[in-house]
């Protein structure tokens, strides 16, 4: 049974091989580490395959992180998921526009989503689809705007007290 | 002491008061030591000095600035509260305690009320103790308390029943259920040859049922391990969560005033009561008072020192040490106390 | 049965094993700072209080930019060329006044980031740490030694020779300006001369 | 009509509770929504966010890599260390820097003397929620002198903004191998004397045992890290597994849980996953202070301006409390585009509601207790 550690560039070539749609391409850096591109709505299957396939078998996901790109007029999710059983690491990102931030939830494939892909709601407004419980995490439920993108403005008040000191 | 009251003061239902509210004196003054006590046992225990400031010498008046500090504090009684029911509970919780003092004997010279069935009406008496705390616990109107007053009614419950067996096998040595007859039942120096006639070492399962006696005493007067029904880290504090300033004040000096309760019983039943352990020697009302009040006292620094070794039991663990493990064996030990006594 | 016992056992066990624990502690000596009575002296460099010694500042403005909570609140203002500052103790030539140097020591959080990049070591932290306050206000720590009459005097003076320094300029401008005019009338000239 | 009746006196309510923000074994400000049946839970929502401060905000705000530094200590106000070592060792990968052997080794040295504060405190507090009071003022005691070491050479008792991108800010005090050396010395007896006062009592144990079990498989699923995973038998420690700084140089064990007194990944396993790990600290820093080189410059690597590529990064190391990831996106600019903490407790309190249910309310303070969560880290 191959069960050998796989580098990113190996990770983005098996993935390329072994499914049809949404893998967009393998993205390497100048400094840091690369990532492998993939579409919003294709987040779901590309993830369960990674989990299940006995080449990759990527049983935890150690980071969900939202960014926003002011330039592009887009949000980006960013993937950090790791092998116990076979060390190896890998990132995937998926970019949506924002006036339309819907990315596929991973919550049913790694439990651990859930409150990474909250908070990444609550702080930027990515809208998960099939999350069960897309809620503000960090932030009071009724707070306006997502604090984390670059144009984000502080309301004045919050329940009748001034938000600055 | 009635009589000698009543010499000297000229109004009888004077002196009978006066007479009445010695204990009260007693639970006061112990209940301000007792509290200080419990802060330096703590400190040296854990490696600090605990309250050094207050009144000088090692912070002696501490519990008596703490006790200035409550009467001045706000009176808060929660807006949904039952106002009758949360007022009364404090007074009726510390009218238990205090009432159970009465068939106490401090000295072979004091006892306020000499009746025959004296550890009956203690026993009765200390029921109310539960009464009052789910009475504070509902009126308060707020979920903890409920909580630890529900807890508080089944551990109370459910160790008397311990408590009474031991108790009982006591009296089955004594004979009598009047505690001053069972104090002086164990007076003089005759096993073998020179331990007092202390009823723990007159019969050998008697040893057991204070083993018995003292985890229910524990349990009764809700000292750690068992004192979930004010476990703060995770009740908050129980049924005493509404309660503020001296209200809560009555709570802490019932609790104190249970404490000492059970730790003088024990001493009575067990310990030879104001009997010296010297014989004659050292012996007479006032020396007696001292004994016996020093015997209380060592019981309650041992309660003060498992408090600050150990966790806490869990409500579950301590149904089962109470129903599985402490009455049956308090049951087997009473027959056992019976057949020694039979026997020898 | 035997499962039990043996808890039971291992239970008192493990009770008196912890009883005779801090039964020990209670013999030992306490670890207890009678802390107003007594005091830890502090190791040297502890951070607790920030202190600028005024006479050795420059106004170069490095501590308040690399002040991560802006707490640092310098105004200052250029030396008019009449006055000489003088020299730091390290060597550095002031040339400006330092009309206000507040410090908010209840934003501070004591990071110590503003002490390194000072070039004469003018700012540090002290081993001070009774400086509490019933109003927040007073933990703005003054440090310029200017009183308000002299910092209005300096600011007048500066403004009066800036205009002065304008006027110049501009009559520097206009004589300039004319220079210029003159030279392209005359280069006009010369170039007309040149044409004819 | 009579079975009616019966029926509705005998119908039972569940009861809703609130457990915090204000309350006193929840560790800070988590409010725990427990929806109680008798005293059996039935239902754990945990709310966060009563202490969220913006760090990410913040570090984006922050014109420059160093400044974010300070902020980084307040994530996790228990293990500042750790915290600052994660993010700087984030910065380093990303300006691609070598840093002196003697400042990776203090470095080290501070980071194991930390996990030991940090522990201390873990330990101390679970003991309290269960009740026991004095254990958890002897681990004080101990923390105290790590502290004290820690102002020694920082200045600064908790918060010490001490590590910086290529370098440490001062220089250790020549006293600092010394008084580590007699620190390690002393230590060791008290963890045997804590675990007869605490770990191996009977009444703690039967608390904790088979209380709160977390299968291996569940861990994985939720990514718990650290002691938490450990503690359900995963040997999994990023010093070990993806070393990081100089880990690789140090002899030392894993602890895991072996459920000895009940299940594996139960309570008491995950707290004696925490005492062993002390031992082990403990042994890495022996071994550190003995190659510690005398001569350095601790300041020879800093650079004077961070100028930064664009790129990203994800470094995860593994503090107290599990692993934390700082996901760090740069770009040309002299501030980060974007900071993501990956926060250990954050991650493993969303593991709470899938462990407490069916346990008691006095079992849902344990298993709070024995996830060892800081409040500062799950908000940031």
């Amino acid at each position: 049974m191959p069960t050998a550690m796989k580098q990113p560039e190996e990770i983005a070539a098996y993935l390329n091989d072994h499914i049809d749609e949404g893998v967009l391409g393998f993205v390497p850096a100048e400094v840091g580490q690369p990532w492998i591109s993939v579409a919003p709505d294709t987040v779901k299957k590309i993830a369960k395959f990674l989990r299940d396939d006995q080449e990759l078998r990527f049983n935890t996901l150690m980071c969900l992180s939202g960014v926003h790109y002011p330039a592009e007029q887009e949000l980006g999710v960013t993937y950090h998921l790791h092998s116990t059983t076979l060390g190896h690491t890998v990132a995937l990102k998926a970019r949506v526009p924002i006036d339309n931030p819907r990315v596929q939830s991973v919550e049913s494939i790694w439990k651990t989503a859930d409150w990474h892909e909250r908070e990444a709601w609550d702080m930027l407004g990515i809208v998960f689809d099939g999350h069960p419980n897309m809620a503000r995490i960090l932030c009071p439920d009724d707070w306006i705007g997502h604090p984390l993108r670059k144009d984000y403005v502080q309301q004045e008040t919050y329940m009748g007290v001034t938000t600055r000191f | 002491m009635l009589e000698f009251l009543e010499n000297i003061i000229p109004s009888s239902p004077v002196a009978l008061v006066v007479f009445a509210l010695f204990p009260m004196v007693i639970i006061i003054v112990y209940a301000l030591f007792a509290i200080w006590l419990e802060r330096k046992v703590a400190g040296f225990i854990q490696d600090r000095l605990g309250p050094m400031r207050t009144g000088g010498f090692h912070g002696w008046a501490q519990t008596i600035a703490d006790m200035l500090k409550l009467i001045q504090k706000e009176d808060i009684i929660p807006k949904d509260a039952s106002s009758f029911l949360f007022k009364l509970a404090p007074f009726m919780i510390f009218t238990a305690s205090y009432a159970a003092f009465a068939v106490i004997p401090f000295s072979s010279g004091y006892i306020g009320s000499n009746i025959n069935i004296g550890v009956f009406y203690l026993l009765a008496i200390t029921s109310f103790l539960t009464i009052s705390i789910i009475m504070a616990s509902w009126a308060s109107n707020n979920k903890w308390s409920l909580v630890g007053g529900m807890r508080t009614a089944a551990q109370m419950v459910s160790y008397e029943v311990p408590t009474i067996v031991t108790v009982l096998s006591v009296l089955i040595v004594a004979g009598s259920m009047n505690l001053m007859t069972i104090t002086e039942m164990q007076t003089g120096n005759d096993i073998m040859g020179f331990l007092p006639n202390w009823f723990i070492f007159q019969n050998p399962f008697l040893i057991v049922a204070f083993a018995i006696f003292a985890i229910s005493m524990l349990a009764e007067s809700h000292r750690v391990p068992f004192d979930l029904p004010e476990s703060e880290s995770e009740l908050v504090a129980g049924y005493q969560t509404e309660y503020s300033g001296m209200r809560w004040g009555m709570f802490m000096l019932a609790e104190y005033a249970d404490m000492l309760l059970l730790s003088l019983l024990g001493a009575t039943l067990f310990f030879g009561g104001w009997n010296s352990p010297f014989g004659t020697f050292m012996s007479g009302p006032i020396w007696g008072f001292g004994w016996f009040m020093l015997k209380g006292m060592l019981l309650v620094f041992v309660m003060m020192w498992i408090r600050w070794t150990l966790p806490r039991y869990r409500v579950d663990q301590l149904m089962h040490i109470c129903w599985s493990i402490l009455i049956p064996l308090s049951f087997v030990n009473f027959v056992l106390v019976a057949l020694w006594e039979m026997i020898f | 049965m035997q499962k039990q016992l043996k808890e039971g056992y291992q239970t008192f066990k493990s009770i008196f094993i912890g009883m005779a624990i801090t039964l020990r502690h209670l013999f030992q000596p306490s670890v207890t700072i009678q802390y107003p009575d007594v005091r830890v002296e502090l190791p040297p460099g502890v951070r607790s209080k920030l202190y600028v010694n005024i006479d050795d500042c420059i106004g170069c403005l490095l501590c308040a930019r690399a002040c991560p909570v802006n707490c640092i609140d310098i105004e200052t203002v250029k030396a008019t060329s009449d006055v000489d500052l003088g020299k730091t103790s390290t060597g550095n030539p002031k040339r400006l006044w330092v009309t206000q140097f507040d410090i908010d020591m209840s934003k501070c959080m004591y990071c110590d980031l503003c002490v390194y990049p000072c070039p004469t070591n003018c700012i540090y932290m002290v081993p001070e740490y009774e400086y509490s306050e019933f109003d927040r206000k007073n933990l703005i720590f003054e440090f310029s030694n200017l009183s308000p009459e002299k910092v209005t005097e300096v600011k007048d003076k500066l403004e009066k020779e800036n205009e002065e320094k304008n006027r110049q300029k501009e009559l520097a401008q206009q004589k300039k300006d004319q220079e210029k005019k003159d030279q392209e009338t005359d280069t006009d000239t010369d170039a007309g001369k040149a044409g004819e | 009509m009579t079975n009616q009746i019966t029926a509705n006196i005998h119908e039972t309510k569940e009861m809703t509770i609130n457990m915090g923000p204000q309350h006193p074994s929840t560790h800070g400000v988590l409010r725990l929504e427990v929806v109680l049946n008798g005293e059996v839970v039935t239902r754990v929502h945990p709310h966060i966010g009563y202490l969220h401060r913006c760090f990410e905000k913040y570090a984006e705000a922050m014109d420059d890599y160093s400044k974010v530094i300070p902020y980084t200590d307040r994530i996790d106000y228990v293990s500042a260390m750790n915290q600052e070592h994660g993010y700087v060792i984030a910065v380093e990968k990303l300006l691609q820097l070598e840093v002196p052997e003697r400042v990776e080794y203090v470095r080290v040295i501070l980071a194991e003397l930390q996990r030991i504060a940090s522990h201390l405190l873990g330990i101390g507090t679970f003991g309290l929620d269960l009740g026991a009071f004095t254990p958890f003022l002897y681990c004080f005691i101990e923390r105290e002198k790590i502290l004290t070491i820690f102002e020694k050479i920082s200045g600064a008792r908790l918060l010490y903004n001490y590590i910086c991108v290529g370098g440490l800010m001062r220089d250790v005090p020549d006293s600092f191998k010394p008084e580590t050396a007699d620190f390690v010395k002393t230590f060791r007896p008290k963890i045997k004397e804590l675990n007869d006062l605490l770990s191996y009592n009977q009444i703690f144990i039967d608390r904790t045992a088979n209380i709160g079990v977390l299968p291996a498989e569940v861990a994985l699923n939720y990514a718990a890290s650290g002691p938490m995973l450990r503690g359900s038998g995963v040997s999994w420690d990023l010093r070990k597994n993806d070393p990081y700084s100089i880990y690789d140089r140090f002899e030392f064990d894993i602890p895991v849980g072996t459920g000895e007194v009940g299940t594996v990944g139960d309570c008491w396993d995950r707290y004696m996953v925490r005492v062993r790990e002390m031992e082990q600290s403990l042994v890495i820093i022996e071994q550190a202070l003995e190659q510690m080189p005398d001569e350095g410059n601790v300041m020879e690597a800093v650079p004077k301006r961070i100028r930064m590529k664009e790129g990203e990064i994800y470094v995860r190391t593994e503090t107290p409390r599990g692993e934390l990831g700082y996901y760090i996106i740069s770009d040309k600019s002299s501030s980060p585009f974007r900071v993501k903490v990956r926060a250990p407790s954050f991650v493993n309190l969303s593991i709470l509601p899938a462990i407490s249910r069916g346990a008691l309310l006095s079992d849902l303070v344990a298993i709070v207790g024995s996830i060892d969560i800081v409040l500062g880290e799950v908000d940031r």
